[in-house]
């Protein structure tokens, strides 16, 4: 199993000529992953780190039975790309582009959402598991296969933590980084199902961070459909308050949103819940079936 | 974000068939003297200070006048003046109306249900936040079929609104509809949106552009006006760079580990005001770069957390040296580097060698940066 | 079971003032069917035929559960009251009306494919199931409980044909009026597999027409998913070709679309295919297993 | 169906900025003489017969001119004239292009799939359905995003475009795509759309404007232009009214039973040309005004096959019987009705008592009526 990766996924790079595309196409190789073919127009016919590059996606499905993509093409196109992934039947999509105006991935979300098309991101790490396969920018060193899953909206702070799983002796069946954009196409509450049906998942890390209300319905969401122990840390527990001119955002997250109801919110469902990110590892142990994931 | 003064979100109002009053920007007292005189903007008037924070009524940032001579007086009392930090640069004189009645409207992202959101408040002309959340209605709306006529009657409904000024309602948030989609808008709100005979007028106009569509968007590039001079030289460098108020100098990669650096130098007393997100970037000239933007805001101590990824802990060594090197002696600052990772131990020697302290330990660390910010250290 | 409707379902009627509203309302009534409330804008606070009337779907749902919608405002109103029914949670609407450019049609499928919500029609019979309920204009006299399924893209001959299986002595279980229009919210390829599904029907009757590629894909699907028998007509094996400017139409269908291709992709798939509406009921008869549904 | 003659959808085109010939349209001889003498289309020109039909090349209805007389002997061979059964009443001057290539495009409605559908061929200027299928690329659109820029960039790779050319392509795709939505159009089409030098330039436009959306675009009520008289009263009085060669008159109501009942007819023998759709209605005047006009038609028989499920047979006898007295005796036709469902016992003594045969079988009033039309009854 794992979640929403295994050995059979296979990639399809979109923009794996620039520098960012090449750099982490290496990367997923040297994780293991398959990464079948890449995509740039108007560059057919050429090839990067050994993977064969076509005009279109299509074209690249057709030619590789690519399964999933990695778009790392420019914000103004991104909204492009991920249309074309989709129409080319990918059903798994991860977006490490960032500044992608929400107005776009308004459109690729909803899109996405009819067609049944998963989008990671953007913004975004994206997905490992260990032993299995990567698809996006989550360093390499920081895995190793174990039965931690890890979902986070932060990305350094995510290769942080699961960093510090790793050192404390445990591993990771899959880590999914979320993004942290206004719109993001998979939240807490989508990806925990997926956790809580994977066979090879035993706890759940969980990295929010204030704003928006995602740690607070993933609250709910645990309280309810979840079995498996979570430990969870909140990010900017002491930040200022944001600068915001008009008040219509607040109107909406009302009496949610901070620190406080996020942490309160996730107690309450049950989760341990770190004040520092150094404190998890040892949540984490502490909430592991004997011997688990060691 | 860019958040457009009053005058020009009127300006894109009219633009998209949004009632505004009628009215003129001035940016003199000669000037608002002659745009009345000219009869440019009718009498009596309503003479507003265009800055961006709210309470502008209660805090005398709007004026009334009845005669050329007392917009000139508004204008002289307004002009110049400070107001809850922002000078006041630009007047907007409007005609005044008679008004009925004043409502509330807005259409911003939900960022949870994936839609923007129409919010809605007959209790208009205060603000939003004092109204009691069941005086607030919040309308979902998909961006595909976009604003629906059963949306609009709702709002028409909640407002008490009947025939021709329901139906200009309905224009009306066609339009706002419109301009929130084709401007790339983040938030355009009306308060108050205010009923004048059986017409609908909207007496403000709040409207904030999404950042990262302002590639799209050219003409509001020059108009991002709410940062300080140190946040506008970060951005022309591309780097992410937030100054308030607080002794310590943050620069980490990544905004969820900066909040976490934040969360843990507060833990141990300290009082962090400059961030400074390297993000993704490794490359020395940049660290140089950011590290001698950090000496201008004059920290008392400086923490650099790094986590490696993708980033190189070695080449981040090299830029933080060359810049140190660089700083002036007057504004140097104590540093304590905390790196992990990519390269790890080839920083810390870099560092070392260069006399900056460096461990691995993000507890420790902490506790020797706001003891240094402190004069402990 | 039966399909898409049970005895559980509750009707709003969108469109309830009007003459069709309330005739139909009257008849849904007449067959059993729980019509829980009407929807018409500014009309709040009357009652048609003992049903209470409401502004808006969300007010109407909110006060009688209502599950199933059906439509019958006019074509320039029809997308907006479609929308407003799938946000108000209906996740069933029968559309009646005709008339409503294609156009329209095409927002009001996708969207409501995204949220999970089933159309019917446009401009189309509805849906009906003996004993149990109804949900648009079928005439109830057609009718008997039984164990037939009926998918039909006609109106009036659907009626004749239903009602040609009663007069054989035989039943329905539901029958499915799918409306004739260029773009329908279910085909016989969306509807087929609730009747494979339903153990309350033994046999289908698909009753098609020439024009387009539904048979044909019906035909496909018979071939690889159906089990129960079928039987089928299509109408229309003599008329003449329309007149029809542009090709680019009779490109999309290149080789099909005549009712010669859709008689032999339905024999091909096992269905039994008649030539006139008045065989069908015999056909029915012989392909039923013994004494089921009489 | 609302199909625009080409200049018309040229006009459309201009507005949405797809590119065409300057020309104009003439409907005499004197003025496109004048059109070409002042300059108004450049010279050599294009006289192009505005008809419906396809095979205007070959079919003489497209000539040359290179002198304004030229011209106006062109427009005097092709006005008035009979093509494929339209007269032609107007003709279109255009300037005559120096064309490099010919390529297809089209949008239309995939009612299969349910969006749009982009169809694209690099062999153009030929009837689409004579082009073999490989080298014919269709592309469903769907109507949420909208055209999709790696779909532009399939159909400019399938041209074999580049640079400024495919760029042009791709404003002209967005133009199109625009042109489809805004103008409810159920088919839109550039056959050939040719290469001027680095220029794509439609030279032909087929537009087909949805009728069930004409409600939206009162401009286009007036140009539905390719019914019989009859039909047109037909519309008028809101009635479904197919007029073909054939002798027999079918009265039925919806068009599944209409077809059904077309099967039956053919399958004794008979010849079926006038359709009659009553549709949901049994309003007896409605009826009355459906015989008369079914009347005008003139057929040799006529064939009502009415199932009552809301319509009730009653009422649909009793208008019926009314129509028959109004029917001038020279008009009047041999009728069969058939009549099942609701209130079918009391319908069809309506009709006896008047002297119609009405029975509930279906084959036997099929054979009847076939009968009938061909004197044998």
């Amino acid at each position: 199993m794992s979640v929403l990766v295994t050995g059979e996924t296979r990639v399809v790079v979109q923009g794996i000529t620039g520098h960012q595309g090449t750099v982490h196409t290496r990367q997923m190789q040297l994780f293991g992953t398959h990464v079948v073919a890449g995509v740039t127009p108007g560059k057919a016919g050429t090839s990067v780190e050994g993977v064969p590059v076509f005009d279109s996606v299509q074209e690249a499905v057709d030619a590789s039975r690519a399964n999933a993509s990695c778009i790392f093409v420019p914000a103004p196109f991104a909204r492009d790309a991920l249309i074309e992934s989709v129409d080319a039947g990918i059903r798994l999509a991860v977006i490490v582009t960032e500044h992608i105006p929400f107005h776009d991935m308004l459109v690729m979300y909803h899109y996405a959402r009819e067609k049944g098309a998963r989008i990671i991101g953007p913004n975004c790490p994206g997905i490992a598991s260990p032993g299995k396969a990567k698809v996006g920018i989550i360093p390499n060193v920081v895995f190793q296969p174990g039965r931690v899953g890890v979902i986070s909206r932060s990305g350094t702070l995510t290769y942080e933590i699961v960093n510090g799983i790793k050192e404390h002796g445990l591993g990771q069946s899959t880590c999914i980084g979320l993004g942290g954009d206004p719109v993001i196409g998979t939240s807490f509450v989508d990806a925990l199902p997926y956790f809580e049906q994977d066979p090879e998942t035993d706890a759940v890390v969980m990295v929010g961070e204030i704003g928006g209300t995602a740690e607070e319905d993933a609250a709910e969401f645990i309280a309810h459909h979840f079995t498996k122990p979570v430990v969870a840390y909140i990010a900017g527990r002491s930040a200022p308050p944001g600068k915001r001119m008009g008040h219509a955002g607040a109107i909406i997250t009302r009496g949610k949103g901070t620190a406080e109801t996020k942490v309160a919110a996730l107690e309450a469902a049950g989760a341990k819940v770190a004040r520092f990110p150094y404190e998890i590892p040892d949540l984490v142990a502490g909430v592991l079936p004997t011997e688990a994931g060691r | 974000m860019v958040k457009l003064a009053e005058w020009r979100g009127k300006e894109l109002f009219r633009r998209y068939g949004v009632p505004v009053p009628q009215g003129q920007v001035a940016r003199s007292p000669d000037e608002a003297e002659e745009l009345v005189r000219t009869g440019a903007v009718p009498l009596p008037c309503v003479v507003k200070a265009q800055v961006l924070a709210g309470g502008r009524g209660k805090g005398g940032a709007v004026r009334f006048a009845n005669t050329p001579a007392e917009a000139r007086a508004a204008a002289e009392a307004t002009l110049g003046l400070d107001f809850k930090g922002e000078t006041v640069k630009e007047i907007l004189l409007e005609e005044k109306l008679a008004i009925g009645h004043e409502y509330y409207v807005s259409l911003t992202l939900d960022r949870n249900l994936r839609v923007p959101i129409l919010i809605a408040s007959a209790q208009g002309g205060v603000e939003i936040e004092t109204v009691d959340d069941k005086a607030i209605d919040r309308q979902p709306v998909h961006p595909f079929p976009g604003l629906a006529a059963y949306e609009k009657r709702r709002a028409a409904k909640l407002f008490g609104l009947s025939g021709p000024t329901a139906r200009s309602l309905d224009l009306l948030l066609d339009s706002l509809w419109r301009a929130f989609n084709q401007e790339d808008a983040d938030l355009i709100e009306i308060n108050p949106l205010a009923l004048v005979g059986d017409r609908l007028i909207a007496l403000d106009a709040k409207v904030v552009i999404e950042d990262d569509a302002v590639f799209r968007h050219p003409e509001y590039a020059e108009i991002r006006d709410d940062r300080t001079p140190l946040e506008e030289i970060a951005r022309e460098k591309d780097i992410a760079f937030v100054q308030l108020s607080g002794n310590i100098g943050v620069i980490a990669n990544g905004a969820g580990l900066t909040m976490a650096t934040l969360d843990v130098l507060k833990e141990f007393g300290g009082d962090p005001g400059v961030f400074l997100d390297l993000g993704g970037t490794d490359d020395p000239k940049k660290v140089t770069e950011a590290f001698l933007l950090m000496a201008q805001a004059k920290p008392k101590a400086v923490f650099l957390n790094i986590f490696g990824g993708v980033t190189r802990c070695d080449t981040v060594a090299t830029g933080l040296v060359e810049a140190m090197r660089q700083v002036p002696a007057a504004d140097r600052f104590p540093l304590v580097a905390r790196i992990r990772g990519n390269n790890e131990k080839e920083g810390i020697e870099i560092l070392r060698a260069a006399g900056i302290t460096a461990t691995p330990g993000l507890k420790e660390s902490a506790q020797a940066v706001v003891a240094a910010a402190q004069g402990r250290a």
